[in-house]
């Protein structure tokens, strides 16, 4: 017997496009990055944490920030991964490139961490506690980019 | 059953494109407004429910965004996707079960950041209906030409009920969209899809709501008088149009029965005061008090042109202006809330109806009022 | 006054990697009518549902609305919650509150996935922020591997620790005929398999699944005449700890702390290891099985590669995890946490069959999601006082 | 590496005219000012003086394949190699379901039995398109008119295009009949359209 049809519905090209707001606090952040290659963090009145990425608000003391402070650009890896399989970036709906170096960055000064591509020109290198600095884009227009990536600092 | 009472509401101002505020910075607002309205500090506060929508929100788990600035860092959370008064209803039964005694209830939407004929196109059934390219607007419409051909409705009949929300906005501060316009003015304004006009549909806004829910043993507790809620409900109908009477809301009907008789209201429009409704479309409006027992199937619009929905007449039916004047989707139904708990405390300034012990919330989820949700706050116990 | 709240009936379909003969909303009803066959009631006696599930999976907007005719909600009240991995037991405590409230007597909750519909991976990335986390994350296995390599690099665990986990579980899934991957592996076959993203080889992670769950609760005024043992439901907690991942104690599993210590407190369990008889984890990779133990009280930090080398958590052992193959062997995801919770549930009423441990008086199960965030249900065989 | 798009918007000075976007069109920019309640309340206008608020442009693209299932597939095929309608009827209350359903939503049993449908059949109702809304596929122009149809034999009724027919002149009640579509896939769209019978 020829096994059965089954039948597939599919969505095509159809996408959802959004304009998320960045906030005040980011589109600082990302002036910051793009007119002067400097990172900032928020301090929290209360604990003295230092957040980056920038928000309103400490979350554990339910108070608003507002005191900007200079962080980085220097940092060690918290942790990291190298990602090896192929997936679809949900930006595009193309299969992303990989394999990528995938980095948690404590900035100096900061005590959360950052997310960022991590350079793998030598993997032995990479690993949690190595010093990392970040290569600025040539270009930069005000978002993540402005840092191309981080990589092992000698 | 323990009883509970809402005892604090917090709402943005209700505007196209808040584009200087993430859906935290929203959030963060109308939470604080609500915790100063309550005369509480967050920890009062024992857990925490959000709504929001993965979809309109563009964000899988939109929950993530609002989590810290609802205070919940360290309290049990949990998110309703859908309609604010469908989080709301889940924020009250978490006071009532036992294990906590305050909820605070968030709802967010920036309608401003999405296209929402796409994320609307995206609730129809992938298989049997999406590709045809629907929308909300194009659905309601459909619902509209059924209820139009069952009951004699005409456009200028459904006209009236822009005119008069977008009149009340004028005295509501949070409202987007007050306007002075007539019933030409509607009726001239764009077709978007026969026979809703531009000024028939509710516009894109952004905003958030924020309401503080607590059982009955801490109500008192606080600064704010209590407002009681005495009985609510939600139903749904089925899915697809075609096995609905479109032109009618058998669940909007369901929800309401049992709201009442939870309540114990016998004569709904004796008895209820003022309503806040979700009128995301003019037609909405009518049909949905209909459906409520608030006026008899075809019969509103009679009622409304004589007067009896206005700010000052027999039974004011959206003194806040309602969807019309500003639609943040999922937070709608928390504004429908907070605001008739504002008009039986007394504090709604401006818009404040006269003699309004017992009001009605409501809100819907789904296309074409698939689903509802009825509240009945009351003043006294 | 609140009630008191069982497990009366659960229900699952035959997990697989994709199930072309049938719809969502008819992959829904399969395990909707097996819950209500598990618990001998009609879709009469139901006064409500709860459904969940991860909306950028199937990209279907309002759920809820659209599965009425799977999940049987024509004219009923029908509530959605959604909350990213955590979604199916997040579920499982909305129905506690919604029938522990007074307001509804029997509740259905469905949890359901078809992640055959899409690009799991690149769904998930959406679940990040889209400013800060969306162009670098890459789904669950990274922030899963960043965790690894922290627990790793903060303990000296190895990935033979990990693999060893993984063996277990996919030989626990021999016995559950549920289990979408039912094959015996070594640890050499765990390293010897693809690495995905270091340390985790593909044999580490779970699968993609199509499947759903469904589990009936009712009040004390009907639990004992539905089922003659029914499970009772002694306390659950949902710990959101962290906003952005940058935010999060790698290595540690805060929230899993949070949500072990309430509840335990709750219940008077002061030593989980001994008073608890089994646990069904929401435990997407092996290592996870390692770290999560540790946080939720059951050994100490650093700790629970050796108590797992010693077998105390394999069947037989002192406390079994993941009796039924648990995640690894199937993650529809907006179910997964949904079966942990009927999986415990089955467990307490001596319904597990192949997959039983014996006389069970308390058992947990967890849910695992978002940013690193924990739900967690304590089931028990007495009923609460 | 992918280009992140993340475009710096000029924060447009528009006053509070009343110009408002419908749900189901493109948000054109920025409508009205902002009134930055929050930051004024809590002094924090100075801190953001000179910063331009950015929007992050982006998208949600996600491919869905979804399984149409034994009873769609089986409905399909039937459209797409016989150009024939047929349906599921319920054993027990014998309701034939359009859109077909596998299981009875009322009864909870599986519907066993199929049933022919002539392709003819009432309109319940309809609605007209008057602008390209967002969701509207790409070969269709404006007016589209979408109907809901009940099918001759059927219980419930199919949503589905109508067209060769002028907006003015739909009417609920009339007659319709389907016309198949001449290059056909296996979905909804191998009926083109229903067309009223004159």
């Amino acid at each position: 017997m020829a096994e059965k049809e089954q039948l597939i519905v599919e969505s095509g090209d159809a996408a959802q496009p959004f304009k998320y707001a960045v906030g005040m606090h980011g589109s600082k952040f990302f002036a910051e990055t793009r007119d002067h290659k400097r990172l900032m963090g928020l301090k929290c009145p209360k604990c003295g944490r230092v957040y980056v990425p920038p928000r309103a608000v400490c979350g554990k003391c339910f108070v608003e920030m507002k005191e900007w402070v200079e962080v980085g650009p220097k940092g060690v890896i918290g942790t990291f991964t190298i990602l090896r399989f192929a997936f679809i970036d949900p930006e595009t709906g193309h299969q992303k490139p990989v394999p990528y170096g995938y980095g948690f960055i404590r900035l100096d000064g900061a005590d959360t961490l950052l997310q960022h591509y991590i350079n793998l020109d030598d993997e032995s290198r990479v690993k949690v506690g190595a010093r990392v600095e970040p290569v600025w884009a040539k270009e930069r227009k005000g978002n993540t980019r402005d840092i191309e990536y981080f990589r092992v600092a000698d | 059953m323990d009883r509970a009472a809402i005892i604090g509401v917090g709402m943005t101002k209700i505007e196209a494109n808040k584009n200087r505020e993430t859906f935290a910075d929203m959030t963060w607002e109308a939470v604080n407004k609500a915790l100063n309205d309550a005369g509480m500090s967050i920890d009062d506060i024992d857990n925490v429910i959000t709504t929001s929508s993965d979809f309109w929100d563009g964000r899988t788990i939109s929950l993530m965004a609002v989590g810290d600035v609802s205070g919940a860092a360290a309290k049990n959370i949990s998110c309703v996707e859908g309609d604010g008064t469908y989080g709301a209803f889940y924020g009250m039964m978490r006071c009532l079960s036992g294990s906590y005694k305050t909820t605070l209830v968030t709802g967010h939407t920036k309608g401003s950041e999405s296209v929402s004929s796409l994320i609307t196109n995206s609730a129809f059934d992938p298989i049997y209906e999406r590709g045809l390219g629907m929308d909300m607007i194009t659905a309601c419409a459909m619902q509209a030409n059924a209820y139009m051909h069952r009951t004699g409705l005409k456009p200028e009949d459904m006209a009236m009920v822009s005119v008069k929300n977008h009149g009340n906005a004028f005295r509501n501060p949070v409202a987007q969209l007050p306007m002075k316009i007539t019933v030409d003015d509607v009726l001239r304004s764009e077709m978007i899809a026969d026979p809703l006009h531009k000024l028939d549909c509710s516009p894109v806004s952004d905003g958030c709501c924020a309401v503080i829910i607590a059982n009955e043993t801490v109500a008192a507790k606080f600064r704010q008088k209590p407002v009681w809620v005495r009985g609510l409900s939600f139903c749904t109908d089925s899915f697809f149009f075609g096995d609905r009477d479109l032109a009618r809301s058998s669940a909007l009907a369901e929800a309401a029965r049992n709201a009442y008789r939870m309540a114990g209201i016998k004569d709904p429009k004796k008895e209820i005061d003022v309503v806040e409704i979700y009128d995301a479309f003019t037609y909405q409006e009518l049909l949905w008090l209909e459906e409520m027992g608030l006026a008899e199937y075809g019969k509103a619009a009679g009622q409304l042109q004589a007067g009896a929905f206005n700010m000052d007449g027999s039974l004011p039916v959206n003194p806040s202006g309602g969807l019309l004047a500003g639609h943040p989707v999922i937070a709608a139904g928390l504004y429908r809330i907070a605001e008739i708990v504002l008009q039986l405390r007394g504090d709604a300034g401006a818009h404040q109806v006269r003699k309004a012990k017992t009001g009605l919330a409501h809100g819907v989820n789904g296309l074409c009022g698939q689903s509802h949700c009825v509240w009945v706050l009351d003043r006294e116990r | 006054m609140a009630k008191r709240v069982a497990i009366v009936g659960t229900g699952q379909t035959f997990h697989k990697s994709h199930r072309p003969d049938v719809n969502g909303q008819e992959l829904i009803n399969e395990a909707v009518q097996r819950a209500l066959a598990d618990a001998d009631l009609t879709m009469k006696d139901i006064n409500a549902i709860l459904i969940g599930n991860m909306d950028h999976f199937e990209g279907i907007n309002y759920v809820d609305c659209w599965s009425v005719d799977g999940s049987g909600g024509v004219m009923k009240p029908v509530l959605k919650i959604t909350t990213g991995g955590t979604t199916g037991a997040s579920l499982a405590i909305g129905g506690y509150h919604m029938v522990g409230s007074g307001m509804f007597e029997k509740v259905l909750i469905i949890g359901w996935e078809k992640n055959s519909e899409s690009d799991t991976t690149g769904a998930i990335t959406t679940a990040f922020d889209p400013i800060w986390d969306r162009q670098v994350f890459a789904g669950a296995i990274s922030g899963l591997a960043a965790e690894a390599q922290a627990y790793m690099a903060r303990y000296g665990a190895t990935e033979r620790d990990g693999a060893r986990v993984s063996v277990r579980d996919r030989r626990h899934a021999m016995n559950n005929p549920h289990a979408q991957l039912r094959k015996e592996v070594s640890l050499e076959d765990v390293l010897a398999s693809p690495m995905l993203a270091d340390p985790i080889h593909l044999l580490d992670v779970c699968p993609r699944s199509d499947g759903a769950c469904a589990v009936i609760m009712a009040s004390e005024d009907s639990a004992e005449k539905i089922c003659p043992v029914p499970d009772w439901i002694w306390g659950t907690s949902a710990h959101n700890t962290y906003s952005y991942l940058g935010d999060v104690d790698w290595g540690r599993l805060t929230s899993m702390d949070l949500c072990a210590r309430e509840i335990f407190k709750k219940a008077g369990i002061r030593e989980p290891r001994k008073e608890l008889d089994v646990i069904e984890m929401y435990q997407p990779y092996s290592f996870a099985g390692l770290i999560w133990i540790e946080d939720m009280g059951i050994v100490g930090h650093g700790e629970a590669p050796q108590y797992i080398w010693d077998g105390n958590t394999d069947m037989g052992g002192e406390l079994p995890v993941n009796p039924s193959g648990g995640v690894i062997a199937c993650n529809p995801i907006g179910a997964t946490g949904l079966i942990r919770c009927a999986e415990a549930a089955m467990q307490v009423m001596g319904k597990a069959e192949a997959r039983q441990v014996p006389d069970v008086h308390f058992a947990v199960s967890t849910g695992f999601g978002g940013c690193m965030w924990t739900n967690m249900l304590l089931h028990g065989k007495k009923k609460p006082n | 590496m992918i280009p992140a798009t993340l475009l710096l918007h000029i924060r447009s000075q528009v006053s509070q005219t009343k110009r408002r976007t419908l749900p189901g069109s493109m948000p054109s920019g920025i409508n009205g000012r902002n009134s930055n309640l929050r930051e004024e309340a809590a002094g924090m206008s100075e801190v953001f003086k000179g910063i331009e608020p950015m929007v992050h442009n982006s998208k949600i693209s996600v491919p869905y394949s979804w399984w149409a299932g034994d009873t769609a597939s089986r409905f399909f095929i039937s459209l797409r190699d016989e150009r024939k309608i047929i349906a599921p009827r319920c054993g027990n209350c014998r309701k034939v379901f359009m859109p077909p359903r596998k299981v009875c939503p009322s009864c909870f049993t599986e519907n066993t039995e199929w049933v022919s449908l002539s392709g003819e059949g009432t309109l319940v109702s309809y609605s007209i398109a008057r602008r390209r809304l967002a969701s509207i596929p790409a070969d269709k122009k404006a007016p589209v008119i979408w109907g809901l149809i009940k099918l001759d034999g059927a219980d419930t009724a199919l949503l589905h295009y109508l067209d060769e027919v002028r907006p003015e002149e739909v009417a609920i009640g009339m007659w319709v009949k389907a016309v198949f579509a001449e290059s056909r896939t296996g979905g909804i769209r191998d009926i083109s359209h229903f067309k009223p019978v004159r």
